[in-house]
């Protein structure tokens, strides 16, 4: 009789003291390396990812792509540290963008002061009239806030403001090229590790409280609507950043700022990325969007490419990507005998 | 009178849109969004057989009904089923097959206006000083009919009891001894094949483009809420609703409202009363 | 001390669809004392913490804390005042560990305004505010457990941690539901203390109990519900004596729970 | 298991790295790039990409373009702005449009946006980079050339050489007054789909006919998509509207068409832009159902007709190349784009914008659809209703299976007929 040996996978987390949580001191260059080195990584990565394309379109589709990573970002932070599933990332990205278009075509103001204006203002106006919403959870809540921007475009459309159907046109661009690629990407990284802090602070605990069991915030006294709204503030505060920032790349502002797609890339790009990581969605982003235009040669036939690549992924990697590297970097494998 | 009777059609056609969809999701919580993408394609499949096999139109509908059936039923037990319970994965993965689909028609050449699948029987009647052709008669006829086979099938067989257990109480079915793997596919079937039932039946309205795949989803979607999600009797409810309320807007306030209409309705049920019109969850468990 | 209650309920009524699942149920508690209110089940008992609290809106009736009329207010709003409740089936943050979920009460208006279990001023940080709680429920300090992630702990512990969540408001009422279910012997020992140790520190108590032993043996006062109306309110000897209570007892499947322990 | 399966994903990836190798390939004269932001599932991005294709194929075969002296042949880049599709953002056929100009180093824009929104946006662009764009297809709205005439400086780059809306309501009036002599018309109800050129012609459509007269009945506005038209039909009828005018370019306008003939509505479908009705398969896919519908296909030479010399040798070519006849808007003017660029680069002796657009400006030959001259002002073509003066339309009528074009006089081939339910 053949002997077969029963063979399992085991998993074992690296001895490095930093892994545990809570006090801890850095030992050596080689922890305080291993700590910071995905972080240096990533930073880095992203910074001189302008330089190394040469090509001025590549450099403008890393700039799309940062626009869809705040989105993914602003998702992945409502959805996992808050409990709220919005699919309305296509309503911030109207808001703010239309916003930004009214502030600078209407009243002129120029596009360092239309941003900040249209980010915070328009996170205002987003939290506003999602507000009613906020009480509802789970899927519910994914819907509705899908049909706001859905319905904004349709509003925008039958009223005949800010330019109907033809937009508002002759916005500012960008003066400078550098600006241009690296404001983006510099607001963006800022973003991304404001949040990380943001989600470890008490605040941050509260919000998960309120994703976890909103029961038991209301027992200890909190307003469950205003923290939430609180979240949808920040959350909506980076959609809208994103879409002022679009307006002022194309100088152009339409209803198709609504469209659907604001909506869905991010929410695939959290799934491929991991999502609960917070950069995973990022990452995603950053490979979402630049094989969707790799993909344009193809015609036609580019969806179809990009739909099936989107599958094959949530398929084979349902954890998510970043999930899976957090897991490779921080423990090791291997086979043992049973 | 008019709006009576283009009411009812365009209810029994929202209705059959959203049976499909409302079936999936309310046996295996699965929301579907290749829904609209099996619609258009089983229209394509159909239109293939008649015009480029030759098939004979009750054939091809037959086996249209069938393969559209197993198509969806695999694309469960393959796609699916790894990652059912992820809600977003869910929406994702099955947005990304109709996608995958819609478009891959539209590579494949199936746009534009040429392919139109022929009415049943042609020609046209008068109720009461207006005409109605008599394709629509017979969608009215067979929506109502399929609602009354689907509660038959689903009260008195053995499949479809259990296709309500599951939708009732997926655990405790479970412990009945139901595979709620196997009932999750063969919902998807039969869900497949309403949506392939409902395009034989609208599409020799029109003509077959993938266009229309997008917003079957859209209104299935919007019936479903309304009507109260995995409720199927709430969505024929609710396609009655909006099927009315969608006649009235384009009578009184223009056919530009249509759409707004059926998303304020969304919203507003949302708002009001989550679980829908019929929906049966209480009223503290969705809000709390 | 005025002669004011602390809490007043006054006629409180709730209809869930046809079913009266309170009717009418009107008593007082004074500052100090713990009140136990006790029912076969179904008898509403769970019903009353959640309109006390602002949890379920009730159909008629009201609730006053203080003399201020809090039946229309939303439950953050009622806690913020300082009434606060456990819940009966703990939901603790599982993924946390003990003392973080304590944080996050800690971060309440009330905790802030209350300065924190130790007084004085905003807190400082909320991580030791935490532990000393922790610490004062019965969570040994020095052990692991209170660095523990929630999902790992004994059912005892999570009750303590329910009363802690409460504690760390700094409240004036805690209503505990069913604080006793669910436990041995030997935690119900070590949690009885605990009760009357808190009843020392100036706070009222309503207990929401199934466990009559321990109840009587805490409790100043007892009120026995029964189908969602007030059978009779006393001293537990006199509740224990009366005739309606061993019949409506006696008539449900407590039976022998109330043979054992009574 | 694990392994195996990184193993299949890495043979996929490698799979589409391996099919995105051989697109760039070298090429041996360096031609010049036409760039093509065309919505290519759509009839006017196909009719428009093949109209190019012919033309260019054409150009090469004698041997190219002489730009000052030298040689050079024409290469096209089409990329797929789907801007026609609903749901996609307008950023990403800008993005396409960006694709062209900075990846694939198009030295002109021809075709698209198709979309008016998007063609209005993608403006900005084309000025930002000074790339020389004609649109050929689909961009009806009259707010594109307004732009150019109101801002020249920033938008001189923008050209457009098929008619607009304004020309069309234009030419459709001509139409209408001769029906109101002949058959004492006067009630008119428009339908328009629910986008921005469609509506405004519709708004524009409508001022006019109040002021000549012509009684409203109604204006219905569907939105993209929609797939029941009863209602608006019923209200045509109950009216008693002569004339359905009718602004639609998705294909769902055969459903309209396909039900106003089942009602055996009393009225003469007339559209412009209307899809359905433009196709030549459209007879076949609706089983002569279309039979007596009017529409306007913008441009001579996208109907058989004998406006040029040029225009049956076009069709005859189109029709060889593509093994379809040319089936609507966006191909004989796309055709006509290519043969008006290669002038003003050859009399420009270079690529360089500002002086291309200089003698694109001077444009004056006779084309497919009659003699082509851009205004100065506005560059939008210049209309007229004699090929000799300008760009003719054509309005085409279904008969008998049959693209009979009703429409101007001066290249018509036959007359408007009425459906037998509607003689008295």
């Amino acid at each position: 009789m053949a002997i077969t040996t029963q063979r399992r996978k085991e998993r074992i987390d690296r001895g490095i003291n930093v892994r545990t949580e809570g006090i801890y001191a850095l030992m050596s260059i080689k922890e305080l390396s291993y700590l910071a080195a995905p972080r240096l990584v990533l930073i880095v990565g992203l910074l001189i990812l302008p330089l190394l394309l040469p090509d001025m379109y590549w450099k403008r589709v890393i700039t799309i792509t940062c626009i869809y990573a705040f989105l993914a970002l602003s998702f992945d932070f409502l959805a996992h540290f808050v409990g709220l599933v919005s699919l309305g990332g296509a309503f911030f990205v109207g808001i703010g963008g239309y916003l930004a278009a009214i502030a600078n075509t209407y009243w002129g103001f120029p596009p360092w002061l239309t941003i900040p204006f249209a980010a915070l203002v328009g996170g205002a106006v987003c939290t506003l009239l999602l507000f009613p919403c906020l009480p509802l959870r789970g899927v519910y809540f994914a819907i509705v806030s899908l049909m706001y921007p859905l319905f904004s475009a349709r509003v925008i459309e039958a009223l005949d403001i800010f330019g109907g159907t033809d937009g508002i046109m002759g916005i500012d661009g960008f003066s400078n090229h550098f600006v241009e690629e690296y404001a983006p990407l510099g607001l963006l990284l800022i973003a991304l590790f404001a949040i990380r802090r943001l989600v470890t602070t008490d605040f941050g605990l509260v919000l998960r409280g309120v994703k976890d069991n909103d029961q038991a915030i209301r027992a200890s006294g909190m307003n469950v609507t205003f923290y939430k709204s609180v979240a949808v503030y920040i959350a909506s505060t980076m959609g809208c950043l994103s879409g002022a920032i679009l307006v002022h790349i194309y100088m152009w502002s339409g209803i198709s700022l609504f469209a659907l797609d604001f909506s869905i890339l991010p929410i695939a790009a959290t799934v491929i990325g991991g999502s609960g990581t917070l950069i995973g969605p990022v990452l995603g982003c950053f490979i979402l969007v630049p094989i969707s235009e790799l993909l344009r040669d193809f015609g036609t036939l580019r969806i179809v490419f990009y739909a099936l690549i989107l599958v094959g992924f949530i398929i084979f990697r349902s954890e998510g990507l970043m999930v899976w590297g957090q897991r490779k970097y921080h423990q090791f494998e291997r086979w043992t005998q049973i | 009178m008019d709006i009576l009777i283009y009411g009812t059609i365009n209810s029994v056609a929202l209705a059959l849109y959203a049976l499909g969809f409302a079936m999936v999701y309310g046996v295996s919580r699965l929301p579907n969004f290749a829904h609209g993408a099996l619609y258009v394609l089983s229209g394509f499949i159909t239109w293939t057989m008649l015009n480029s096999l030759g098939l004979p139109y009750i054939v091809s509908i037959v086996l249209t009904l069938i393969i559209t059936g197993i198509i969806g039923a695999m694309i469960y037990q393959f796609v699916l089923i790894r990652v059912r319970g992820m809600e977003i994965s869910e929406i994702i993965a099955s947005y990304a097959i109709g996608l995958a689909i819609l478009e891959g028609l539209r590579w494949g050449g199936f746009r534009g206006v040429n392919y139109t699948l022929p009415a049943f029987i042609a020609g046209s009647t008068n109720i009461a000083g207006i005409s109605v052709d008599y394709q629509r008669l017979l969608v009215v006829a067979i929506g109502a009919a399929v609602v009354a086979v689907l509660w038959l099938f689903t009260h008195y067989t053995r499949i479809g009891l259990a296709l309500r257990g599951m939708a009732q109480d997926e655990r405790a079915a479970m412990m009945l001894g139901i595979d709620s793997d196997l009932m999750a596919v063969v919902a998807m079937g039969f869900g497949s094949m309403l949506a392939a039932l409902a395009a034989i039946l609208l599409l020799p309205l029109g003509n077959v483009v993938v266009e229309a795949g997008y917003n079957v989803l859209i209104l299935a979607i919007a019936v479903c809420i309304v009507g109260g999600l995995g409720s199927w009797m709430g969505a024929v409810l609710a396609a009655f609703l909006i099927g009315f309320a969608q006649i009235l807007t384009v009578v009184y306030l223009g056919a530009q409202y249509q759409m707004v209409v059926a998303i304020f309705a969304i919203i507003l049920t949302l708002i009001l009363k989550p679980s829908g019109i019929f929906g049966q969850q209480k009223e503290l468990e969705e809000r709390v | 001390m005025n002669n004011q209650p602390l809490l007043e309920a006054k006629e409180i009524t709730k209809a869930f669809g046809g079913i009266m699942a309170l009717n009418r149920v009107s008593f007082t508690v004074n500052a100090g004392e713990i009140l136990g209110i006790i029912g076969p089940n179904g008898s509403g008992k769970t019903t009353i913490v959640n309109c006390l609290t602002g949890f379920i809106k009730m159909t008629s009736g009201h609730v006053f804390f203080r003399g201020r009329d809090i039946s229309k207010k939303p439950p953050h709003k009622i806690a913020d005042m300082g009434l606060t409740r456990t819940f009966q089936i703990m939901r603790p943050y599982y993924s946390l560990p003990a003392y973080k979920n304590l944080v996050i009460p800690l971060f309440s208006p009330r905790a802030k305004r209350t300065g924190g279990w130790r007084g004085g001023g905003r807190l400082g940080d909320r991580n030791t505010v935490g532990i000393d709680i922790l610490e004062e429920i019965g969570f040994e300090r020095d052990s692991y457990v209170p660095y523990k992630t929630a999902s790992t702990l004994p059912t005892g512990y999570l009750k303590r941690l329910e009363l802690a969540r409460c504690l760390a408001l700094k409240p004036e009422v805690i209503i505990c539901d069913e604080i006793f279910s669910g436990l041995s012997m030997s935690e119900i020992a070590s949690m009885v203390p605990l009760i009357e140790r808190l009843q020392m520190e100036g706070i009222t108590l309503i207990m929401i109990e199934h466990r009559l032993r321990e109840l009587f043996r805490v409790a100043n006062r007892v009120m026995v519900l029964n189908f969602g109306e007030k059978l009779i309110e006393g001293h537990p000897k006199e509740v224990m004596a009366d005739e309606r209570v061993k019949e409506a007892y006696f008539g449900s499947q407590n039976m022998a729970e109330v043979m054992m322990h009574a | 298991m694990k392994t195996a399966r990184i193993k299949m994903l890495v043979i996929f990836v490698a799979a589409v790295l391996m099919m995105l190798l051989p697109v760039q390939t070298v090429q041996a004269a360096k031609p010049i790039v036409l760039g093509l932001p065309l919505s290519t599932a759509f009839l006017y991005g196909w009719a428009a990409e093949r109209g190019v294709k012919l033309a260019v194929e054409e150009i090469n075969a004698k041997g190219g373009v002489d730009v000052g002296g030298e040689k050079r042949p024409l290469a096209v880049e089409v990329i797929d702005t789907r801007d026609l599709e609903p749901g996609v953002p307008v950023s990403d056929a800008l993005l396409a449009v960006e694709k062209l100009i900075l990846d694939k180093k198009a030295d002109f824009i021809l075709g698209g946006p198709v979309r008016s929104e998007a063609a209005l946006a993608a403006m900005s662009l084309l000025s930002k980079y000074k790339k020389v764009s004609i649109l050929t297809t689909g961009v009806l709205t009259p707010a594109y050339h307004a732009q150019v005439a109101k801002n020249y400086d920033k938008f001189k780059y923008c050209f457009r050489i098929h008619g607009e809306a304004q020309n069309l309501v234009g030419e459709m009036f001509a139409n209408f007054g001769e029906l109101k002599k002949k058959y004492g018309f006067n009630n008119l109800f428009i339908i328009a789909q629910d986008v921005s050129h469609a509506r405004g012609a519709a708004e524009v459509m409508e001022s006019v006919a109040k002021k000549k007269g012509w009684n409203v009945t109604g204006v219905e506005i569907y939105p993209t998509g929609a797939t029941d038209f009863s209602m608006g039909l019923l209200k045509a009828k109950k009216t008693k509207s002569e004339i359905i005018n009718i602004w639609m370019d998705m294909p769902e306008s055969a459903i309209l068409l396909k039900q106003w003939y089942e009602m055996k509505l009393p009225a003469l479908p007339f559209g412009s832009t209307l899809a359905a009705a433009e196709q030549p398969s459209f007879w076949k896919a609706t089983d002569g159902q279309g039979e007596y519908t009017l529409c306007n296909v913008v441009n001579a030479g996208n109907a058989p007709s004998e406006a040029t010399p040029w225009t049956m040798k076009f069709y005859n070519a189109y029709a060889k190349r593509w093994g379809v006849e040319p089936e609507g808007l966006g191909s004989s003017s796309s055709y006509m784009a290519v043969y008006v660029l290669r002038d003003a680069i050859e009399s420009a002796g270079s690529l360089d914008s500002d002086k291309v657009v200089t003698a694109l400006e001077k444009t004056d030959i006779m084309g497919v659809y009659g003699r082509l001259r851009f205004d100065p002002k506005s560059h939008q073509v210049i209309p007229a209703l004699d090929p000799k003066d300008g760009a003719v339309g054509s309005i085409l009528q279904w008969q008998n299976g049959k693209r009979v074009v009703v429409y101007p006089k001066s290249i018509a081939t036959g007359e408007i007929k009425l459906p037998p339910w509607m003689k008295k």
